[in-house]
């Protein structure tokens, strides 16, 4: 039953009460606090239920290495499982939830599996559930399901109330740590005068030192470490940022910085994270150490703490941890929390220090208290429970007879401590095996690579094994200096502060505890807290075959929770290589993976959502439509009116309104999407010619010609109408989706192939409004504007023939004319500057009112094209068609020699006749042909699938001939004129369709050329 | 006449910086031989700037010359006169090879002003603002978070901001809600 | 998260500018080609363990096309150059021969002028 | 060997599991076999278990690099589907997913095999179409796909949010008997069953050269001395060419970076996989309770199994925009691996230039879903020569234009 001490505190006001609720109950805790802190202070002990077992657990530890202390924070939109308390700074009105139990912490029906726990060892379920088969799905996998997973998921129409950012920032040199050596890093790099960024996690600088005690040139930690931050602070080439966690080291010397803006106080608006793109060209890791439990039977009762962790508590936060406390040790470390607890008033009923020959001044400073040492001794045993209350302790050299027990409230442990590797690791540091303090440090000589192929990372104090504060100091200063020549400022060499702490005696390598410790015990000796991952566990995994460390990580799940093993790795491993016979360093560690410490999508994903989750394309006149019934389709960024719908009026109406009206009247299409590329220069004609299957170059200045473009590869890529402007420019057309990709597929040819042609290229796309005037009134309406603004461009059939282009003034505005037409309708495709489209389609609609104008959409574009036998890009392509599969031999130049694509459609299964090929289709009844249909033939292929002869490629109403059309690929099509074939529908009926000509309406296109 | 209209219609926003519409600009593409005396010569002419130096930009009274490509620049004139210079470039460049277009109306255009605007653009461009790295001047190609643009620093500290007109929006939201009044990061 | 200096604009782009290219220094073979050629040059790509020769375009930036000798290993570069060539540079091969001894990529290798 | 099984488990545990015999041997390589595997992923250890169930070849030993199911196989996403767009896809996917069907029962090792379903979203008039001529083709096919409309999407994924400003879901192409299964638990599942035919899985061993005499392969050399062999199947994925590099011949083939993350686990809120296409991100949870998520490919030529953040960011990006609600979820861990890529996207199984040496690469990104087929197929090809479901996979497509392009209906093919 922990309680706040009257001393310590450090980081607390006790001045600024903050009210908080866990679990529905109202409590009281401190400006300063974390909710672990909090709720320690009022008696809560017990936080959580374990993932597999349901086990009671409380705080293990003070950091972002907590494993089980995990909430459920916040409620509606601002609700988040699995939140950490001990990295959760405590505001007013915070309301958690402990999780993964029902119906309460204190009593969860789960718990049973903590009693099936002997069933339940790793991997059971591999070698369970097995028979008979329909049950996995429906009944054993729902209910693995439900007892596994943490916390409970957010609301299913949760809509994040907070934002998030990016920011992107370089730095010659960023030291991620804050500690006394990331301090004294940053210090040593930034007197070279290199540009620095420090990072630290929490809101508060100067790491483990404040709590440890020592002296710093000749002071107290915290004295130097406020005077170097000042120090810091007051230098402009230096920038400090806390609660920014280094999250992730990745190639070429990014960095990714997690920084939580409001976190501690939500909702004071502005963005909730911010994710730093940060770039380096050195990276100091100085994340410090991590102390690792000691693996003994009930170590996850709650009250079982890591020893530096209960002190941080006592220090930082003035938290009682219990009446009386058992410390277990291998190291002297941990003989600092004994002597701060006495000094707090707290009794030390033992300390079992596993050494035979003890520790050093820190063990006899600890005596001179009168607290009992034992040496050579070991804890067998906490008592299974909701918090602790006995200890057995028993020889560390046994199996954990001939027992003494102790009543206590908690036990502090200390199984040494491992450097924070994982940023060292993430881009692929290597590491050396460091026996006397028995762990895994950095191996300087294999850091990371950079681009330069030279190393990026530089590792510096308890990061890099250093644990004694002089020479920790010391490597700091040395790795900022290193770091800042590599980033090619010399070092103004900084002489390293002077660290002084109490020397320690060598600690010992201890993975079980007692040493011989029996398998009913082993069985309780917990490694990964939160996956339930035990010593019995592993060493299962080594008998069954799972060797590689890789396998027992997966078939145990070691390490594989939302801590990443930080606690449990080194233990686990060591446990895995005694029960191969072999060494550690053989074994070695799994793969470090960012993000060090799990960072929210909301700021992975940044400020790209709702209205800016990606850009939408929109043409001069899209906020017209906008406001006059546009139903939106997206096509590639840009976004199109599928048809414009009368008030009332469904998408199908409007189209079949919208094509009558084009055929009979007239219609506008905004066709500024069209790509248009200019092409210039003495070899436009014979880039082109290479470009287009067909011929360009013998294009008469002010005609215009539609033209195929094809990849090497031989498919149609993309089509559209060329105009010649002068003698060495040309205006080429792309499809909508095509301008972007052609622009760049024509500057590749151009920079990579043929660079000694003389061309340029522009993509002129958007300097244009292009509206397409269609219908027997669309000269009628051009007309009556130049009469209007008196006079103008001549647009006759004679003065502008079909397939030309002119330029002039079509009313009040400078205009190019196209007489081309994708509707087979009279037509002509307006360009007029953008800035002036809005202005010109007025012009257009209130001149069209007498010609019975109506706007129309993409739908009715493809129908209109339809009608007239046009193939589509994207409909009757797919990337596998070439042209001669739709018959457009004519469009394949004989003459040329060359051209892309060319080569490609010679392969032999390119002049296969058996390839299906273009046709029209009219289904016997009239009615529609289903989207995709195939089409059916005799027998099954080799492997029993039905064998087909085709199918549709586009397929429409058409309101002009009142039935269904279609287009399709089909088996030998053009010679089979006339045949039914059928299409089966995944709707039970099957459709048949007559294979015809596929143009249906006005075969001689006299309409057009009117 | 005043049928034409920017994309942006005047939109403005203030936070952290001031974006807003910097309204039509004549924007020229030119592409050629930047090393030839008729380009220079015509690029004077038209802007009354010299042809700028890799990765700059060259301001003169009432335009300017951007380096966009080692054989393309990009003339700002008044919008105006956009279509009768473009013309005057090609004439005086007639025999040699090269382009020049009106893209005038094919861009979206912007200034970003205030305390915050480097940061601002920092939240959304991969590229490094620090007052020593990005000085007055300095023209750079790159991304405005999904999108391609340009931009340069302006002696007032303010930047001119160049993307296409069809996600002239697009930018326009994203940079006004990079400028949140509660967003400052305070590095620059 | 690669960065590579464009030979064109001197910018050291991040990879979010650029656009990758796949094999460098290709030679197109059209109509009058075997098969083999044919097949070889569309399909056919050096896929090294090492050093390797790349085409990326400054695409959200000067728009030009540059060549990029790296090392798929390590992501080492050891240096970039403009496209308008059909052999890296010189200076690049010796530079690679230096922290690669006895490197070959197609026809092109250490010590080989 | 000891089967499995619920009493087994009750009978251990009173002994405290000290009874489990090991799943696999570990033993020396033999000087011959009759087929050596290069690669213990999922393909290369299917391919070793029917050579030996359909064809009595037990003699087999499979060489592994690193430790088994260490490649793709153990960092895949395990999205399981066949509604492919293509016949000889179709054919090799829904062949495989059927396997999957009964794969815990041959092989008494539970992988969790759980056909919860797939969906493709369609998020564009132009995926419409393309989705529903997938499921016209499945129909004959013989693959069971259906075109649901929004609002049955939504019943099914209760997290979506079908009215995105930017990609509404306009429908989606749903495979009820789609799913996912325990990525690395189908590579030991395999493991186990081949070791207990007698085959030798060899881990930690490098395969360094393929040795052949006038035109037929021998045997190869590896790290732990020269094996001797009458066949060779070489199913190394990202590796694919190093190894054709050493047997003298070249794969249309490039090896980049795919990558994958975690969040942290949750209790159960979806109970399907959904693909989106459009926007690029597909998610599924585990049973443990982690969003398991995935995106597109880098652009460049790696090895590292590291790929690019960015395109973490943009699969990420689309995820929050299409589940609203995992936005204030965290990730956990994020990889990549290195997948095998070919001019059409679609795999190799096939003979090679060199005799009695055959090739099976190329699965990409979705690769996991067909490992029993294609062992399957791959173990027919290699016993008897021919193969109905390899025929159209061979290499020589290539050089006559016979293309297996999939990219054509949907955007990805995980
Ligand atoms: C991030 C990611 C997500 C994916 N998601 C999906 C998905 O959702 N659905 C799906 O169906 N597919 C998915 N895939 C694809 C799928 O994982 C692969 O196609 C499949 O696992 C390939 O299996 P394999 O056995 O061919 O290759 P691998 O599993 O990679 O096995 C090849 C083995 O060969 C070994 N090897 C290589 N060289 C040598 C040598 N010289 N000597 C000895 N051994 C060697 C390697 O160590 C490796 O173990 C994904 C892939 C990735 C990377
Ligand atoms: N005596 C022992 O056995 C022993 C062992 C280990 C450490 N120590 C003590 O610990 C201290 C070591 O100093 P130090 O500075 O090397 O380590 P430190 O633990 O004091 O400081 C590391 C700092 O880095 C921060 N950090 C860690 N990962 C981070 C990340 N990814 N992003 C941002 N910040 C991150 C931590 O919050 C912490 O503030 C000394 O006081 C030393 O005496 C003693
Ligand atoms: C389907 C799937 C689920 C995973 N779930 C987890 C998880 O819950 N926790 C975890 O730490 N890693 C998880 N991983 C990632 C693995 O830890 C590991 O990163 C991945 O297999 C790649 O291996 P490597 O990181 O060792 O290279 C998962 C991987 C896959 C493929
Ligand atoms: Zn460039």
């Amino acid at each position: 039953m922990s309680t706040r001490l009257a001393k310590h505190g450090r980081l607390i006001d006790r001045s600024k009460q903050i009210a908080f609720t866990f679990n529905g109950k109202s409590m009281q805790g401190f400006a300063g606090d974390t909710l672990a802190s909090a709720l320690l202070a009022n008696g809560q002990v017990m936080m959580g239920r374990s993932f597999k077992y349901h086990r009671p657990r409380g705080v293990v530890a003070s950091g972002s290495e907590e494993p089980n202390a995990l909430m459920q924070l916040g409620v509606g939109d601002r609700y988040e499982p699995n939140q950490r308390a001990t990295t959760t700074e405590l505001f007013s009105g915070l309301t958690a939830q402990s999780q993964n139990h029902w119906p309460s912490l204190e009593f969860d029906v789960l718990a049973v599996n903590n009693k099936l726990s002997r069933f339940l060892t790793a991997g059971f379920y591999y070698k369970m559930f097995i028979h008979p088969r329909p049950l996995w799905k429906h009944v054993y996998e729902p209910i693995i399901r439900k007892s596994a997973g943490l916390g409970a998921a957010p609301d299913k129409e949760l809509k994040d109330a907070d934002t998030y950012e990016h920011f992107y920032f370089f730095a010659d040199v960023l030291v991620i740590g804050g500690g006394v050596a990331g301090l004294q890093a940053a210090k040593a790099a930034a007197a070279s005068g290199a540009k620095v960024l420090v990072l630290e996690q929490n809101s508060h600088w100067g790491g483990r030192a404040p709590v440890d005690g020592g002296t710093i040139d000749g002071e107290a930690p915290e004295a130097w470490i406020e005077k170097t931050l000042a120090e810091l602070r007051g230098m402009d080439n230096v920038t400090l940022r806390d609660r920014c966690m280094g999250s992730g080291v990745y190639d070429h010397g990014y960095a990714l910085g997690y920084e939580r803006l409001t976190d501690h106080a939500p909702g004071q608006g502005g963005p909730r994270h911010r994710l730093w793109r940060i770039r380096a060209s050195q990276i100091v890791t100085a994340t410090g150490a991590i102390e690792r439990p000691l693996s003994f039977a009930g170590n996850d009762v709650p009250g079982v703490m890591l020893a530096a962790s209960m002190r941080d508590y006592v220090v930082n936060w003035g938290i009682n941890p219990g009446q009386k406390v058992v410390v277990a040790t291998n190291n002297d470390d941990a003989y600092r929390t004994a002597l701060v607890l006495h000094d707090a008033g707290v009794e030390v009923v033992r300390v079992v220090d596993t050494r035979e020959t003890g520790g050093g001044a820190l063990m006899e400073a600890v005596r001179e208290k009168g607290i009992r040492v034992e040496l050579g001794r070991a804890i067998a045993k906490v008592k299974d429970g909701k918090c602790v209350t006995e200890v057995a302790i028993c020889a560390q050299n046994g199996e954990g007879g001939a027992r003494e027990t102790v009543q206590a409230d908690a036990v502090a442990m200390s199984g040494g401590w491992s450097p924070v590797v994982h940023l060292w690791s993430h881009c692929g540091g290597k590491l050396i095996w460091d026996e006397a303090n028995a762990n895994f440090r950095p191996d300087a000589s294999r850091p990371p690579l950079g681009d330069n192929g030279e190393g990026f990372v530089v590792p510096a104090g308890a990061a890099n094994g250093e644990f004694g504060l002089g020479a920790l100091l010391e490597d700091a200063a040395a790795a900022g200096a290193k770091a800042a020549e590599a980033a090619g400022f010399p070092a103004k060499s900084v002489a390293a502060a002077k660290g002084e702490s109490e020397e320690e005696a060598r600690m010992e390598a201890v993975w079980l505890m007692p040493a011989k410790a029996d398998i009913k015990l082993r069985m309780k000796s917990w490694l990964d807290y939160q996956n339930d991952v035990k010593v019995s566990d592993v060493q299962l995994a080594a008998r069954e075959g799972y060797e590689s460390v890789e396998h027992t990580k997966r078939y145990t799940t070691l390490g594989m929770a939302t801590d990443q093993g930080k606690l449990s790795n080194i233990n686990g491993l060591a446990i895995l290589a005694d029960s191969l016979n072999s060494e550690i360093p053989q074994v070695g560690t799994t793969t470090f993976r960012p993000p060090y410490h799990p960072i929210s999508l909301g700021a992975i994903a940044g400020e790209a959502r709702a209205e800016i989750f990606q850009p939408v394309r929109k043409t001069p006149i899209y906020d017209w439509f906008d406001k006059n019934g546009a139903d939106w389709e997206p096509v590639g960024q840009w976004r199109r009116p599928f048809s414009i719908n009368k008030p009332g009026e469904d998408r199908h109406a409007a189209v079949n309104r919208e094509v009558k009206n084009t055929r009979e009247n007239l219609g506008l299409l905004d066709a500024s999407t069209l790509g248009k590329l200019v092409v210039k220069g003495p070899d436009a004609g014979k880039f082109l010619d290479m470009l287009y299957t067909n011929m360009m170059s013998t294009l008469k200045v002010g005609k215009c010609r539609y033209g195929l473009m094809c990849t090497e590869n031989g498919f149609l890529m993309d089509d559209g109408v060329v105009a010649r402007i002068d003698e060495d420019t040309f205006l080429c057309h792309t499809t909508t989706g095509g301008a972007e990709r052609i622009h760049g597929w024509m500057e590749e040819w151009l920079q990579t192939e043929w660079w000694d042609m003389k061309v340029y290229v522009a993509n002129v796309t958007e300097q244009y409004a292009q509206i397409a005037v269609v219908g027997p009134n669309a000269r009628k309406v051009l007309e009556k504007l130049n009469a209007a603004a008196g006079g103008g461009m001549d647009v006759s059939k004679e003065a502008l023939p079909f397939m030309e282009w002119r330029d002039g003034k079509i009313g009040e505005f400078d205009a190019r004319a196209y007489r081309i037409s994708f509707s087979g309708e009279l037509s002509y495709e307006i360009a007029v500057a953008a800035s002036e489209g809005q202005a010109f389609w007025d012009a257009l609609m209130e001149a069209g009112k007498e010609f019975g104008v109506m706007p129309y959409g993409t739908e009715t574009l493809h129908i209109l094209r339809a009608e007239k036998g046009f193939i589509m890009i994207g409909d009757e392509t797919d990337g596998t068609v070439i042209p001669q599969d739709l018959g457009l031999h004519w469009a394949l130049s004989k003459k040329k020699e060359d051209y892309l694509g060319k080569r490609a459609q010679q392969r032999s299964h390119m002049v296969d006749p058996e390839r299906w090929q273009l046709v029209g289709l009219e289904t016997v009844d009239g009615s529609v042909l289903p989207d995709g249909a195939y089409a059916v033939g005799e027998g099954v292929n080799a492997n029993g699938q039905r064998n087909m002869i085709g199918r549709v490629t586009s397929t429409y109403h058409s309101a002009t001939l009142g039935r269904g059309i279609a287009m399709g690929l089909v088996k030998h099509g053009p010679k089979r004129m006339g045949e039914v074939i059928e299409f089966p529908g995944t709707d039970g009926k099957t459709y048949k369709a007559k294979i015809v000509d596929p143009v249906f309406y006005d075969k001689d296109g006299e309409k057009q050329n009117v | 006449m005043s049928k034409a209209v920017s994309v942006l219609n005047g939109a403005r926003f203030s936070g952290l910086a001031t974006v807003e519409d910097a309204g039509l600009q004549g924007m020229i593409t030119l592409r050629g031989d930047l090393g030839s005396k008729a380009l220079k010569a015509a690029v004077k002419a038209a802007t009354g700037a010299e042809v700028p130096a890799q990765g700059s930009i060259s301001v003169a009274e009432n335009g300017a010359a951007a380096w966009m490509s080692p054989d393309e620049l990009l003339l700002l004139v008044p919008y105006e006169d956009a279509v009768a210079k473009t013309a005057e470039v090609s004439e005086a460049l007639k025999g040699e090879h090269a382009l020049a277009v009106n893209v005038s109306d094919a861009r979206a255009f912007f200034r970003l002003s205030g305390e915050g605007a480097r940061e601002v653009l920092g939240k959304v461009s991969p590229v490094d603002f620090d007052a020593a790295a990005f000085k007055p001047g300095q023209f750079r190609r790159s991304r405005l978070a999904q999108v391609a643009g340009a931009f340069w620093l302006n002696e007032d500290g303010s930047f001119y901001i160049i993307c296409f007109r069809s996600v002239g929006e697009y930018v326009f939201k994203l940079l006004s809600t990079a400028a949140h009044p509660q967003s400052k990061v305070g590095v620059y | 998260m690669l960065i590579l200096e464009c030979p064109y604009c001197g910018v050291k782009a991040e990879e979010t500018e650029l656009a990758a290219g796949g094999e460098a220094h290709l030679k197109r073979y059209g109509p009058g080609s075997s098969d083999d050629e044919f097949h070889d040059y569309l399909f056919m790509r050096e896929n090294p363990k090492g050093v390797h020769f790349e085409r990326w375009r400054h695409a959200n930036g000067c728009g030009k096309w540059f060549h990029a000798a790296r090392c798929t290993m390590t992501l080492e570069v050891f240096g970039t150059y403009t496209a308008q060539t059909s052999e890296p540079p010189q200076e690049i091969k010796d530079k690679i021969a230096a922290k690669r001894p006895g490197w070959t990529w197609r026809e092109f290798a250490d010590g080989k002028k | 060997m000891k089967r499995y099984s619920v009493f087994a488990v009750a009978r251990e545990a009173l002994r405290y599991h000290t009874g489990w015999e090991r799943a696999w041997r570990s033993p020396e390589p033999k000087r011959h076999y009759d087929v050596v595997i290069v690669g213990a992923g999922g393909h290369g250890l299917a391919t070793a278990y029917y050579l030996g169930k359909n064809f009595g070849i037990t003699n087999v030993a499979i060489i592994e690099k690193g430790w088994l199911g260490g490649g793709n196989t153990g960092r895949n996403t395990t999205i399981i589907r066949s509604n492919y767009l293509q016949d000889p896809s179709a054919a090799i996917y829904e062949k495989a997913r059927s396997l999957y069907e009964t794969m815990s029962q041959d092989l008494n090792y539970n992988v969790m095999f759980s056909p919860r379903g797939v969906i493709m979203l369609a998020q564009t008039e132009h995926e419409i179409r393309g989705y529903k001529r997938t499921a016209h083709a499945n129909q004959q096919q013989g693959v069971q796909t259906e075109w649901i409309t929004p609002e049955r999407v939504k019943e099914i994924v209760p997290i979506i949010n079908l009215h995105g400003p930017r990609y509404p879901v306009l429908g989606g192409l749903w495979q009820e008997r789609g799913g996912t299964a325990r990525h690395d638990a189908v590579a030991w599942g395999y493991a186990r069953a081949c070791s207990d035919m007698g085959m030798d899985i060899i881990q930690k061993c490098e395969v360094t050269g393929v040795r052949t005499e006038n035109g037929r392969t021998v045997g190869v050399d590896t790290t732990k001395g020269p094996i001797d062999c009458d066949k060779i199947g070489m199913i190394v994925a990202g590796n694919a060419s190093v190894l054709s590099e050493m047997a003298g011949f070249r794969l249309p083939m490039e090896s980049v970076a795919l990558q994958a993350m975690v969040s942290e686990p949750i209790k159960p809120c979806m109970d399907v996989v959904v693909m989106a296409n459009t926007v690029h991100g597909y998610m599924s949870q585990s049973d443990k309770g982690e969003m398991v998520i995935g995106g597109g490919t880098d652009g460049f030529n790696n090895y590292t199994q590291r790929g690019s953040f960015h395109h973490i960011e943009e699969t990420v990006r689309a995820l929050v925009e299409t589940f609203p609600m995992v936005s204030r979820l965290k990730m956990l861990r994020q990889w990549g691996g290195i997948v095998d890529v070919t001019g059409d996207r679609s795999p190799i199984i096939s003979k090679t230039p060199v005799q009695n040496c055959f090739i099976n690469c190329g699965w990409g990104t979705g690769g996991f879903k067909s490992i029993p087929g294609s062992g399957w197929a791959m173990a027919e090809l290699m016993a008897t020569g021919h193969s109905p479901l390899t025929e159209e996979f061979s290499i020589n497509r290539f050089k006559e234009g016979k293309f297996i392009d999939e990219s054509v209906a949907a955007g990805v093919a995980h």
